[in-house]
């Protein structure tokens, strides 16, 4: 039952923000918020009172018998911190776009079905169900983009939605793929796992589901749709693409391969290290040359991304916990640099670094804030991006010392990056665009102190996240711990 | 009575057809029109089938020709008429021959199959009896299909301003 | 005639009374009586179709049968029937709309049981005649033209049909349509005919050259005839004859080619458009294009997918085209603020075009669903490809159009939906979505009808 | 029980940090100064006592466990130690930290910068990542210290924040040693791999013991992290731009922390090195050459802080010489003693300089003996250490204890040995220079400035110890494990008679004019023998172009750091290696264009969008057409009809 | 060849007349004539088979089928009536407002 809220209270909080004004009077912030907060609590139950074994809890109900479609709902370790980071995240998006007014119940709305549906990913264990969310997710998302965003911001919500949707069908046929030709039909997928496939069916299954991840994640060549995506999307929009979106694509790719197609795995995953190695250098250099904040910070998300691809494909045990960790370090990181960067925006109108500078001189508190993600970015020890990447680096040279290689050269092209990130906002005179621009407001002021605190916490304790990840990344590795009580 | 009859009656027919679908001349389309369709009710007689050969000439034969007569008074006629009509046809004939002769080709199957026997006799009263037993229903939808039809007409046809 | 044979005629009895009665009440009363008349009749069709659930079939002189595909068929068609009802307007001072749009339900409930070519012909002629009549009502140049050009097409897709049927007659010497499987090279070239004739109908490329002409030039009421009405029919038709397998292997690869055309030409084609009308007649092909391939690769998942990914499709045309007939003309600039301005007609439109596109949490999504497990089950690899690249095309003018709905911009008010069009749209947007949250109910109701 | 107390040491450090920059309040200046103060003395306070007891052998060997990580198939423990390297480093640390901390006050408030508050919370930061790495017990530990000191140089070598050079010098600062830090951290990976422990005590043992080309590719990793911190040449030219900024931060920068740091990371992971001897070798070879180079470097210098800074280079290059021969503790040694005399140097400089004007060019100091003569005469205490005077200095026992431990280590070892005297000689010459030119008497007679005791105070402190810190070198050997060296007497003769012959050669240069015409020409040597006009054409600007190439519509901008390097076309290598770089881009580049993948996907969606446009054009209107369209399909239809039963 | 063939093959004939009348004509009058002559195509075929099998149901079809071109006859007047009004001429290619 617990789990089944996660995905419903955000879905029908959704609805309550939307007409809470209109029939109630309520403030539609509010209702979100309360939602948000009543999902993380339940979650915080649900995780108190768990079992100690695979799964922390586990729901099976009928939802569609005919059709052997299950509500099939599992929490881990691996989802349940996602979890608590996306309703986190859809508390602070509230909080960092007070200044919404346009539609204000319908934008509260759209980010409690984005959390209600990747909520749904994050737990979805019946392959049709989490095809459902996974569509479900792009509305959504899409709306915040093409209603709320800034610039072309129609063109860069129907690229992103045609990226996503497109892929999603990748996912989508494989899905039907096995459901389709087992016997009963089902889509449970511990069901499905037990099935003998053919080496050939499971690497064609494998790459259905790897297109539609990857377009998530996103990794060259899937990543076009990202920069633009970001760039013109509120920042509740883009904190919610960083931190949760890309984050089931990673989810997708951390859970279910392994589970299904163990052998398709074994003979794609060297294809997918190399691919991730490109991704990391061709993110990292691509953002290197951007001059739009948001864009260089989107770039930089591919790169990372890209890392977290290695460490999946790695396959081995350091690997795949540097991949759960730099997961959700991620999600802190990026989500705090689109927070800074749109409330910069908000003040100033403009993401131009030419644009941009001194901010040091005007809003310290901006500053100082800037310079701990910039941290974050750089990977710094002490910072979980560190954790993450430092244990996917270990994996790699466990696997492939030229992979590792190329992983450590994109700690040093983050230098180029991320100095010039800092150099264009914190430093030097400032610009005119930053004259008079307010230092950070109370309510932006607590997201990010959350989402640092948590950066370093994570980064320097890192122990409770781990043993978190843990029984996920045992049962990547060896997917007969795949068990269902 | 005799197939032979009823193919050199439809062989008739469609050479009326096939001129009346070349035609410069409206009238003359009319009236080949009209010949088509006699030989075509010829050909029923021939084939057993007066019934439907007596509605064919009553109806198709009378009535039909007789509607596209009232119309074609509104149709200029003369030789810049029958010129313009040559000039529209020379210009169109090519590509739908070849598509016609392309979907004609298939259907002279049957022309290498085995087939007996002579026409049956079919009586009016036969059909009565089917039209109005077993197949009430489909009479009945061929009332729904005349009605659909004199909404469309009568609709049309009303007095009043268009495009309102 | 037993009752249990009455009580199965009934509907179809009822609906064609509606007809008449509509026509007969035009030149006298006013266009509300009219149409308050017309649609009490075809909700009382309506509730007898739906009190027969579960009921012994009954064979009315095995013309037409009467088998849960029929009666999905006809419930499907009914409903619709009532949706065109409620926004179908008085074009041109003509208050024929309702009757013809009876008459057309009335058609569209004799092809869902067709089992006879009598019916068949009888049916998909009905239907067609009274959407040109529909078409032409406003007596406005572009209906005329749409009018026309559908007419001339569907002479000759009549003329095809109707030969086929001759020549499957000629073959097996039996009207029934069961009775065609298995002849020689006559009923072969048959098959083909009554398959150009059907796809006509269905508006599969390349016989679909009307749709979008009728789609914008014509009044909504025609296009949802086309795109909802008949298409329910004339898909459940074209299961029959493909389970009869008239014309061996030659009917599901000639569905398959044509479906794929449609599937491909009219998404591609759709892409560009900025009519809302237009891009819904072409995404009407398409939509066909995807049923046609489910038809053509058969499996036993076939029957089930095509009812439900009808059930799908048929509430989200009749919203869309609810809203376009409100709205009149309008390009995909004059939608902006839609959902501002009029909230129902914004988010129903908005949901229609969810629901179009696949996407959750709509009904579209299971009917996607269905329309890639049939093919997948049926392990037609080829063809899951185009439906997919077809949906992929889809992705784009769906959300297109509904950003606009959603987008902000200044504009007047509109012209407000009366109520009937606001019930229907209330109850297509639970159409839309209750399936979509919960479908159980929706699919045990289609595996059931697509029971033999 | 005692050994947690090291946990302490970095504490108040990061304490004063995390006070500074995160207490959402406005302190008052004196409140600033009080905490900057407070937090980068104290663990001089704790690590003071501790280190006393162990080096007295009170104590022994200590490790205080912080906490575990149990990554699942294995655990990992973080934890701090203290040893004798680390005990030796750290109060090193610590003291320096608290005389630069004290001096900074005084420094700090007049000169033009505001900030305190940054300042000292990044300057406690950055003592804190020192500590935390001399201290560290494990390799995670030691590498979060190693890069908490890249992070915090960036920031503090560009304090001046509005200034696009003092950005452009923690940049390259910053981007190189970063170069450097993946290569330590690779090789602390692969040891880790290797050990299967991160705890130093079970690393080093088994890196000594590795499979030979994998250990060798280790100790080179190793060496590369430690090149590149410590600006060993090639890496060494981040160093002299990063005076940028100000100059307390340079007395840090380059005695007790960050550059110093590769000689600790060397010395601690001497065994190591030397279990390589290719590695070894090239770690003696790297050390020497850069003594010279950065000797001969720092003779052309007119700026006293980039003399200063060439000064460091070549300092670090004999540590580095010296574990390359086998003589970790020697080079340990230095490291306390340079630490003391550079930060003396660089502070007493800055006084003096800020007396004269705030100019730091070695002319501007004329004079200074009169005005600041406290400075002054600590200068010249630093200088004499720097150079090495026989007997009398600290530098020259640790220096000769260099030489000697080269030359009784074998032929390449004396060959290092030729190498590091020449410099020895060059060192005496560049590190009298500004002492002659500032106890000439200028044009216009200085007035008396007022020395603030905060600033002479540890000036006095630091300059005693660089005399007589010597004392010391021998027994700081031997505890930390190595024997001080007993060459030959003829070594020690030459090590002297080289110092003395720098103090001549240093007369000479600034009193005979043609010599100073002659040093003063030499613009290839002042400018680092430009290596950063090479490393611009050959690595960043083709990177730039790459960068520029694959994002586009970027590409118009030039950023701040666009111009070339002074002297960057004057040079035939150099414009070789521009030509080398434009090829490249051509054959390598070209073929990617901005936005490559992008631009392909759109394109695509471009041709779908055109593909949509012919099909529109087959709607033509006509119903003719359209009818045509449908027999068309019909006699398909039927064709195919025909054809599938076709006997 | 037998009598029922040859009678399938000549209204195949006319059917296909017709269709080529419908492609080629451009006065709307001769398409309308043109779609007749298409529907005498499966008239003749039913009757044909009828006689064939000795079925009452193929005269029943052929009276469907006369039910049918009526109706289309006088549809297909009254809009090129209309049409007539609106464009002027009978010329079918002239009305092509709607394209694309």
């Amino acid at each position: 039952m617990a789990l089944t809220l996660q995905i419903l209270l955000p879905f029908f909080g959704g609805f309550a923000a939307l007409l809470a004004p209109r029939l109630a009077g309520l403030s539609e912030r509010w209702t979100t918020i309360a939602v948000m907060a009543l999902t993380l609590i339940v979650l915080l139950l649900a995780v108190v009172s768990g079992d100690d074994g695979r799964w922390l809890a586990f729901t099976r109900a009928d939802w569609a018998p005919s059709f052997g479609i299950q509500v099939l709902l599992a929490m881990d370790g691996l989802s349940a911190a996602l979890l608590a980071v996306s309703a986190g995240l859809g508390m602070i998006c509230v909080f960092i776009s007070w200044h919404v007014t346009h539609r204000s119940p319908l934008f509260h709305a759209a980010i409690c079905w984005t959390v209600a549906a990747s909520n749904g990913v994050f737990l979805s264990f019946d392959l049709l169900i989490l095809a459902f969310f996974w569509e479900l997710m792009i509305v959504p998302a899409f709306l915040l983009i093409a209603l709320w965003g800034h610039g072309d911001r129609e063109a860069a919500a129907i690229k992103f939605l045609v990226f996503n949707a497109v892929a999603g069908l990748g996912l989508l046929a494989a899905v039907f793929w096995m459901g389709a030709t087992s016997d009963p039909i089902t889509f449970d997928a511990f069901e499905l796992a037990r099935d003998e496939r053919s080496h050939t069916a499971q690497v064609l299954l494998l790459l259905g589901f790897a297109v539609a991840f990857m377009v998530k994640l996103p990794v060259p060549p899937f990543h076009a749709w990202l920069p633009d995506a970001h760039t013109n999307a509120p920042t509740a929009g883009s904190i919610l693409l960083a931190g949760l979106l890309l984050k089931t694509g990673a989810y997708g790719l951390f859970r279910f391969p392994p589970l299904l197609f163990p052998e398709g795995l074994v003979t794609l995953a060297p294809w997918g290290m190399a691919l991730g190695a490109f991704g990391v250098v061709y993110g990292a250099v691509l953002a290197c040359g951007q001059t739009d904040a948001k864009r260089l910070v989107a770039y930089t998300s591919v790169a990372h991304m890209s890392i977290v691809l290695m460490g999946v494909c790695g396959g081995v045990h350091f690997a795949l916990m540097g991949a759960g960790v730099e997961m959700i370090a991620h999600a802190f990181s990026s989500s705090a640099l689109f927070l800074l960067i749109g409330a910069l925006q908000h003040r100033t109108g403009t993401r131009d670094l030419r644009e941009l500078g001194g901010l040091q001189k005007t809003a310290p508190a901006f500053a100082t804030s800037f310079a701990l993600f910039f941290a974050a970015a750089l990977a710094m020890p002490g910072t979980a991006n560190f954790l993450g990447e430092a244990l996917v680096i270990t994996g790699m040279f466990q696997v492939n010392w030229v992979l590792a290689a190329i992983a450590l050269v994109s700690l040093v092209v983050s230098v180029v990056y991320a100095t010039r990130l800092i150099g264009g906002i914190v430093f030097g005179e400032p610009k005119p665009a930053v004259q008079g621009a307010h230092d950070l407001y109370r309510h932006e002021l607590w997201p990010i102190a959350v989402l640092g605190l948590c950066t370093l916490l994570f980064g320097l304790f890192p122990q409770a996240l781990i043993s978190v990840l843990r029984p996920a990344v045992e049962a990547a590795l060896t997917p007969l711990l795949f068990v269902q009580p | 009575m005799s197939w032979g009859l009823a193919i050199w009656a439809s062989a008739l027919a469609l050479a009326a057809a096939a001129l009346a679908v070349t035609r410069d001349s409206v009238v003359h389309a009319l009236l080949l029109l009209l010949a088509a369709l006699v030989a075509l009710g010829v050909a029923f007689f021939a084939l057993a089938s007066p019934f439907a050969g007596a509605i064919q000439l009553l109806i198709y034969a009378g009535a039909v020709v007789a509607v596209f007569v009232f119309v074609i008074m509104t149709v200029e006629a003369g030789p810049e008429a029958r010129a313009r009509e040559r000039a529209l046809l020379s210009g169109a004939w090519r590509w739908p021959a070849v598509v016609a002769v392309l979907a004609f080709l298939p259907m002279l199957v049957g022309l290498g199959g085995t087939a007996d026997g002579t026409p049956g006799g079919v009586g009016a009263a036969d059909l009565g009896l089917l039209m109005f037993g077993e197949w009430a229903v489909a009479t009945e939808l061929v009332s729904l299909l005349l009605i659909a039809g004199m909404i469309g007409v009568r609709a049309l046809s009303r007095k009043g301003r268009d495009g309102e | 005639m037993s009752g249990a044979e009455f009580l199965s005629l009934a509907p179809l009895a009822l609906t064609g009374l509606a007809g008449i009665a509509g026509m007969a009440l035009a030149p006298v009363a006013p266009a509300r009586a009219v149409r308050g008349v017309t649609a009490a009749l075809v909700a009382l069709a309506l509730v007898v179709a739906l009190s027969r659930a579960g009921a012994e079939p009954a064979a009315p002189y095995a013309l037409m049968v009467d088998d849960g595909l029929a009666r999905f068929g006809t419930v499907l068609a009914l409903l619709a029937g009532l949706g065109v009802l409620a926004f179908a307007r008085a074009e041109g001072g003509a208050r024929e709309a309702p009757a013809l749009v009876a008459v057309a339900t009335a058609g569209a409930v004799a092809l869902a049981g067709a089992a006879h070519a009598a019916v068949l012909f009888l049916g998909l002629e009905i239907t067609t005649l009274a959407m040109i009549a529909l078409a032409v009502l406003p007596r406005t140049a572009e209906a005329a033209e749409a009018g026309y050009k559908l007419f001339l097409m569907a002479g000759a897709g009549a003329a095809a049909l109707l030969l086929g049927l001759a020549f499957g007659f000629a073959d097996s010497g039996s009207l029934m349509l069961d009775a065609w499987a298995g002849g020689g090279p006559v009923a072969a070239v048959g098959a083909a005919l009554v398959l150009a004739g059907l796809a006509f109908k269905f508006s599969l490329v390349p016989f679909h050259m009307w749709t979008p002409d009728l789609f914008s030039g014509a009044p909504a009421s025609a296009a949802a005839m086309a795109g909802a009405v008949s298409k329910v029919a004339v898909g459940i038709a074209l299961l029959r004859l493909t389970e009869a397998a008239p014309g061996g292997a030659a009917w599901p690869l000639g569905l398959a080619l044509a479906g794929g055309a449609a599937a491909i030409l009219g998404n591609l084609v759709a892409l560009r458009q900025e009519s809302l009308s237009r891009m819904l007649g072409y995404s009407t092909i398409a939509h066909s294009g995807y049923l046609a391939l489910v038809l053509a690769a058969g499996g036993g998942l076939a029957g089930e997918a095509l009812l439900v990914y009808l059930a799908a499709y048929v509430p989200a045309i009749l919203a869309a085209l609810c809203v376009a007939a409100a709205l009149g003309p309008v390009t995909r600039d004059d939608l902006r603020g839609l959902v501002h301005r009029q909230p129902l007609a914004g988010a129903a439109m908005a949901l229609a075009l969810l629901s179009m596109a696949g996407l959750p949490p709509t009904a579209g999504f299971i009917g996607k669903v269905y329309l890639f497990s049939a093919l997948a089950a049926a392990e037609a690899w080829a063809l899951l490809g185009v439906a997919a690249l077809g949906a992929a095309l889809a992705f784009v003018y769906y959300l297109r159009f509904a950003v606009a709905a959603f987008a902000s911009a200044e504009g007047a008010p509109g012209p407000t939906l009366g109520w009937p069009a606001r019930a229907a749209l209330v109850v297509a947007l639970a159409a839309l979505v209750g399936p979509g949250l919960y479908p159980e109910p929706l699919i045990a109701l289609a595996s059931a009808a697509a029971l033999p | 029980m005692l050994a947690y107390l090291l946990l302490l040491v970095p504490m108040p450090s990061l304490g004063g940090f995390l006070l500074l920059a995160l207490d959402p309040y406005r302190l008052d200046r004196r409140a600033v100064q009080a905490a900057g103060l407070a937090a980068g003395c104290a663990p001089l306070l704790v690590i003071g006592p501790l280190a006393a007891l162990h080096l007295t052998g009170a104590i022994g060997d200590q490790v205080a466990p912080i906490f575990f990580i149990n990554v699942g198939n294995f655990e990992v423990a973080l934890a701090m130690g203290l040893d004798a390297v680390s005990a030796v480093a750290a109060l090193t640390v610590a003291f320096v930290a608290a005389c630069v901390m004290i001096y900074a006050l005084d420094y700090m408030s007049y000169a033009g910068t505001p900030d305190l508050r940054r300042f000292f919370a990044l300057m406690n930061l950055f003592v804190a990542g020192m500590l935390s790495m001399v201290l560290a017990a494990d390799s995670i530990t030691f590498f979060l210290g190693w890069e908490l000191m890249g992070l915090c140089s960036f920031f503090l070598i560009s304090y001046n924040m509005t200034s696009p050079r003092a950005f452009a010098a923690g940049q390259k600062a910053f981007l190189i040693t970063r170069i450097a830090d993946a290569a330590l951290l690779a090789g602390l990976l692969l040891l880790f791999l290797e050990a299967g422990s991160v705890r130093l005590t079970e690393l080093i043992p088994a890196g000594t013991v590795a499979e030979p080309v994998r250990g060798s590719i280790i100790a080179a990793l190793l060496l590369i992290g430690a090149l590149g911190k410590s600006a060993q040449v090639p890496f060494h030219t981040w160093l002299p731009t990063a005076m940028a900024g100000p100059t307390p931060v340079s007395a840090l920068l380059h005695s007790a922390t960050m550059v110093a740091a590769g000689a600790v990371l060397l010395a601690r992971f001497a065994p190591v090195i030397e279990a390589y001897p290719v590695v070894a070798g090239a770690t003696a070879v790297a050390g020497a050459t850069t003594a010279l180079f950065g000797a001969a470097s720092a003779v052309a210098q007119t700026d006293v802080k980039r003399l200063l800074a060439y000064s460091s280079i070549s300092q670090i290059g004999y540590m580095v010489a010296a574990v390359g021969v086998g003589a970790p503790a020697v080079a340990m040694a230095h490291f306390v003693v340079h630490a003391a005399f550079k930060s003396l140097l660089f502070m007493a400089a800055g006084v003096m300089s800020h007396a004269g004007g705030g100019s730091t060019t070695i002319d501007s100091l004329r004079g200074a003996a009169r005005a600041t003569p406290i400075a002054f005469i600590c200068y010249a205490a630093g200088a004499a250490s720097l150079a090495g005077l026989p007997f009398v200095t600290a530098g020259w026992w640790s220096k000769e204890a260099i030489l000697a431990s080269a030359v009784v280590s074998g032929p390449l070892g004396a060959a290092v040995w030729a190498v590091a005297l020449a410099a020895a000689v060059l060192t005496g010459v560049y590190a009298f220079r500004p002492v002659l030119v500032a106890a000439a008497t200028p044009a216009t007679p200085r007035r008396r400035c007022r020395e603030h005791p905060l600033a002479s105070g540890p000036l006095i402190v630091l300059a005693l110890l660089a005399l007589a810190g010597g004392l010391a070198v021998a027994p700081m050997t031997t505890l930390m494990g190595g024997h001080p060296p007993h060459p030959a007497h003829w070594v020690e003769i030459v090590g002297a008679v080289a110092a003395l012959a720098g103090l001549a050669g240093s007369v000479a240069v600034v009193f005979v004019p043609t010599l100073a015409a002659r040093v003063r020409g030499a613009r290839k040597l002042r400018a680092g023998l430009q290596f950063d006009a090479r490393y611009y054409a050959l690595l960043v600007r083709p990177y730039r172009r790459l960068v520029r190439r694959l994002s586009g519509r970027e590409g118009a901008w030039v950023d701040r750091l666009g111009r070339p390097p002074d002297g960057a076309t004057a040079d035939p290598v150099g414009q070789a290696t521009v030509a080398l770089g434009l090829w490249l881009r051509r054959v390598v580049l070209t073929p990617f264009s901005p936005d490559r993948m992008d631009i392909a996907w759109m394109r695509g969606a471009a041709g779908i969008g055109r593909a949509a446009e012919r099909g529109r054009n087959l709607q033509t209107g006509r119903v003719r057409d359209y009818a045509l369209a449908l027999a068309v399909g019909l006699a398909a239809l039927l064709i195919l009809g025909w054809g599938m039963t076709w006997r | 060849m037998t009598g029922l063939n040859a009678l399938l093959a000549l209204s195949g004939g006319l059917f296909v007349t017709g269709l080529f009348g419908v492609l080629a004509r451009r006065t709307i009058v001769l398409q309308l004539v043109s779609l007749e002559i298409m529907l005498a195509g499966p008239a003749l075929a039913f009757v044909a088979a009828g006689a064939h099998h000795g079925a009452v149901e193929g005269t029943a079809m052929f009276l469907l089928v006369l039910a049918l071109a009526a109706a289309e006859v006088a549809v297909g007047l009254a809009i090129y009536l209309h049409l007539r009004r609106h464009e002027g001429g009978g010329d079918a290619d002239a009305t092509a407002r709607l394209r694309g």
